[in-house]
């Protein structure tokens, strides 16, 4: 089982004929990734790694039947893509473009707020579902099967874990990079909610890191009654107040929010064991298991 | 991108906002012409990216020419919590009777901006915010729609503002959210916006920030001058392309993606080491963004050993392990002893490829931070 | 019985202080309208025709518990207003102010999509239920209460038909002028479902005019089973094409949509007997009850 | 408001939308400098607001100085569907392969704009709207954000327009929709859009109509010349703030509120009449704007019979009566004969009041109306 995306997921890329896109639409079919599609304004007609091309997402999503777009367009057209993509008969758009201005993401968000599009990211590795698709640029080979849902807004530190949770044969039904920027679209709580309904998910990793309030939303989510189990992990306990670091939302605020003390207390409050560092994370899911 | 007050001040001046009536100045000589021309009181205000600049000493008013002449001298040169202060902005000073707060910033939690009105300025805002937060007004904005006219005017009266003054204020707060929006800030503030006996408003300070991620479309404020790095590495780092941090410690550290880094710094700290840095060398690992990123921690004298630690997803360990080893052979004797750990694609021909002669070698994060920690150790001891 | 106002209905009005707010709210005290506050921005603390003024609205609605609002704001600053009305804690906003841009409406309408508040209007004469309360500039003394709803989108047609109905005797549950303009917030259809559940409403009467769609699709709704009986009147028979009537919405475009054929045809299909006169209108009214 | 072709393009031009090099000529010697400054072939264009100037001989092309001097003769000063021909544009002509449409205007139904493309252009838009909608590409906007690029794109993409050319097409969308919605326009409209052989575009023709509840806050619109009023009736009422709608018949009418004046219109035609006018003289009736619209239906030389027909709600009886017998008094003799009916606040006062040598007074809308369309059957046998 799953959350979000499957092997059946027929997905678009918008900015495939991009270096990037181009790149990671054949990482993603390398994969078994069920890509139907480009989208692309001014190339309809043509094909990129075998795909055929389509000047709008509109025409893509209702001429190849397609469920889910993955965004790798430059971040000074992103926002508009993004509101393509919300504006089309698709279930999910996950967006990778890092460096969007958080203004457009503020107005993509409003849009959001309008539609049942599912927005992941944006500046996030993507998601997949081992063995079935992967929509983004995961490295594929990480990941293994199993019964472990992952949520995470950093790109390579859920690599880490998850290759320590695959090291112990401990598999993942969905791995979730929901990015690291002030806003996304889908949160904490919004996958810990998918994971909680998905019965193949037996326990899911969860890697906050300093910066919002999000960790501290999901562990009230948690504390008010979540079935499945979680465990946590919180990067940057060690940074400095009022210094980003790296991810435009990492970052603690001269009045103390958003720190990593903050998060793991409300994390241990609500019952969810934080490890402190990888290994001890996997340990306590091979613990609950 | 952080703007100095007296760039922050033009723009608002551009955009209509009341501004006090001021002049730039890097010499005492041009500070005090300043200063004559505009007439006394004046403030003389030290133009550095440093809160609390009042209580530090970096501003002073002058009633008369040689009180000009000597606050100038006292502060142009002068070192404000690490910045040297090489421009001082001279101001006609502002006979108030009544000091606000007026912001714009992004709520990050409703994913929406927020304007915020309160009646306590000239104070540190963030303080008031966190013993108080009842005496700040917040109006939610629609980010589609932008600040409605009678949101202002809500803001405005719920804080409590005079109803004399009321209808500038809220006029003062409409044109800070456009220019908040126009200009892709993050921060828009006038802290304090004060009131004149005779009911006029002035902006007295400005604070104005703007995305990083937005400075593609803000060309005339990417060109300005800034100094917001706070010493020479991050500047460095910034040239660079690097999202680099400097800290106290001794252990440097490289890797790639914050999450991982802000771990990397973490486990450092777990096993008894201090960080030295936090530098993400970002997406690929092309051979000079890998010498780039041992040139910035070895240039930190107080590194006494390295770790590099990659997980490569897009980044290919036999790429990251060639730049590894070019990097070093390049110097006669390597500075400080690096330990590398190298995961995912590609990792094993990485390990293979590394020239161990150069380098430690570890096969996971935790073994190389723990002995990256204990070289430190072994130098300092 | 009655639609959307009555003898509770606690009312604010936007613009109290202006000469045509005070003048009217005078009027709807003297018929009894139970206004509870004026809002008008820097006359808080005043008073007129003995209702205390607040500056803003979210400030009366709140300290005189205020369920309803009547906008007399000029049109440069009528939008402002609305969205202040309508992100107040009221359940009713009623625009009398003419000559709205209709762009504003436009952002006007869009939020209203976003909100459970109640517009009605721009550019009508408001909204009464005799005897209990009008909020607007209607004429009290024409109306009279009974089991007649009667809902137009104009104003002194609106008196000519309650007066065709009065002087026989058939009063009225609630009267609605929805307003002139090409975008209203209540139309036909909106006004329609409400007094065909409300059961002191035994008929209803429709006044349209050329201009849009809403009487087609009154027509349409009325004709999916209705239940409460209609009878129609439309005004601008007469009405050349291209040349606005008056209202902004009173136009027969040139492509010959908008026709007052086209109207009565629909409602003629729905079964609504479409009075040629005023009176004509009264004696279908008689005939039904 | 309707601007003039010549208006439309110089704000499309201050945009930045492509228009063709043009100066306008108000007699036949500027039309003649202009087309040879610009070069032939040159498009003369009478600007009046007529819709198919082409057919009715306002538009003609000029390969050379004698063609344009004949050109501009026959087109300055002659009568196009009612309106004098007082100016001409003098254009480059645009050598095209092929016409598009592009417009923006207020979708009444869902109460947003709508932006509009079609590769039918050069043609009557409505009739293809009317004939065949699917050759015209629809996109709501959403007018608190605005066009969003990518419907521009869709809707472009989604009309066939030729990829070559797609980006700019979609490129004038936005723009056009950006200075529809500045300018407060109720419609704006390039027909055609033509794209030449070397795939570039120019707008060939421009329409702009500004919606005239919102000239307030556009007033150097509002203070642009116009010849929108089909005759010196309808000037006149603009004049005097009525608003008027010139007919055929010969039954003049008065009254307040538009629903009603076109209620007593249609029963004018009810009754057997034919009404000559539309008029409302709106909210209020103090003496003078009584006496403004006599005046009008007066002036009008087709009127026989007036009916003046008042329910006052805000309006009261009385004073018009007072209005009605001061105006009528003015005149030695009373043009025509006037029927008034009063319903409504003070309506029996002003019965009384009303002089009954002036007027004749009805009870009823359906009397009133009727005796009108009497007496102007009278007048006429």
């Amino acid at each position: 089982m799953s959350v979000f995306v499957d092997g059946s997921t027929r997905v678009i890329v918008q900015g495939i004929t991009g270096g990037e896109g181009k790149f990671h639409t054949e990482g993603m079919i390398e994969y078994g990734t069920n890509v139907v599609a480009g989208a692309v304004p001014g190339r309809g007609g043509q094909e990129v790694a075998g795909v055929p091309v389509y000047d709008t997402v509109t025409e893509a999503a209702e001429a190849e039947a397609a469920d889910a777009s993955v965004v790798f367009v430059p971040p000074a057209f992103a926002a508009d893509a993004l509101f393509e993509g919300l504006d089309s008969p698709l279930d999910l758009v996950v967006a990778i473009t890092e460096g969007i201005p958080t203004q457009d993401m503020a107005r993509v968000n409003k849009r959001l707020s309008e539609v049942d599009t599912r927005l992941i990211g944006p500046n996030c590795p993507g998601i997949i579902t081992p063995g079935e698709a992967k929509l983004g640029i995961l490295p594929g080979n990480v990941f293994e099967a199993g019964n472990v849902g992952l949520v995470s807004r950093s790109g390579t530190l859920t690599y880490q874990v998850v290759s320590n949770l695959t090291d112990r044969g401990l598999g993942q039904t969905t791995a979730i990079g929901i990015g690291g920027d002030p806003i996304i679209g889908t949160d904490f709580v919004d996958a810990l909610a998918a994971f909680e309904d998905d019965p193949g998910t037996e326990a899911v990793v969860m890697c906050g890191e300093i910066g919002g309030e999000d960790e501290e939303q999901a562990a009230e989510y948690i504390a008010e009654g979540m079935s499945t189990p979680v465990v946590g992990f919180i990067a940057g306990r060690t940074a400095p107040p009022g210094k980003r670091m790296g991810h435009a939302g990492a970052i603690v605020s001269g009045s103390g929010t958003g720190t990593a003390e903050s998060k793991i207390e409300a994390l241990g409050e609500a019952g969810v064991p934080v490890g402190d560092t990888p290994e001890e994370v996997a340990d306590s899911v091979e613990d609950l298991l | 991108m952080r703007l100095h007050e007296y760039q922050a001040k033009e723009i608002f001046a551009d955009a209509g906002l009341p501004v006090p009536d001021a002049d730039l100045a890097d010499t005492v000589g041009d500070a005090v012409v300043a200063a004559e021309r505009i007439g006394y009181p004046v403030a003389i205000k030290a133009q550095v990216h440093v809160g609390g600049r009042g209580k530090a000493g970096g501003i002073e008013l002058a009633e008369s020419e040689e009180e000009a002449r000597e606050a100038a001298e006292s502060i142009l040169g002068m070192d404000l919590k690490g910045y040297t202060v090489n421009r001082v902005l001279v101001e006609a000073a502002v006979d108030f009777v009544d000091e606000l707060y007026v912001g714009i910033t992004m709520d990050r939690g409703a994913g929406r901006p927020v304007a915020m009105v309160s009646t306590r300025g000239g104070v540190d805002i963030e303080e008031v915010a966190a013993e108080s937060p009842e005496d700040i007004t917040r109006e939610g904005v629609d980010p589609a729609f932008g600040l409605h006219p009678y949101q202002a005017r809500r803001a405005v009266y719920g804080a409590g503002v005079a109803r004399e003054v009321a209808h500038d204020v809220a006029g003062v707060l409409t044109t800070l959210y456009d220019l908040w929006n126009a200009r892709d800030a993050t921060e828009a503030e006038i802290n304090p916006l004060m009131i004149t006996s005779d009911e006029a408003v002035v902006a007295a300070d400005a604070v104005m920030n703007v995305d990083d991620d937005a400075l593609f479309r803000q060309p005339d404020l990417e060109a300005m001058e800034t100094d917001s790095y706070e010493d020479d590495l991050e500047r460095k780092a910034g040239e660079y392309g690097f999202d680099y941090v400097r800290l106290d410690g001794d252990v440097g550290i490289i890797g790639n993606g914050a999450g991982l880094v802000m771990t990397t710094l973490d486990l450092v700290d777990y096993y008894g080491g201090e960080p030295a840095n936090f530098l993400d060398i970002g997406g690929g690992a092309q051979a000079d963004r890998v010498a780039n990123a041992l040139d910035m921690v070895f240039s930190d004298p107080n590194v006494e050993a390295v770790v590099f630690n990659i997980f490569g997803g897009i980044t290919r360990g036999d790429e990251v392990a060639r730049g590894i080893n070019d990097a070093l052979e390049r110097f006669d004797e390597i500075p400080k002893e690096v330990v590398v750990r190298l995961a995912g694609t590609n990792a094993e021909e990485g390990m293979e490829i590394l020239n161990t002669d150069l380098v430690e070698v570890e096969g996971t994060l935790e073994d190389a931070v723990r002995r990256a920690v204990e070289n430190a150790e072994e130098v300092s001891a």
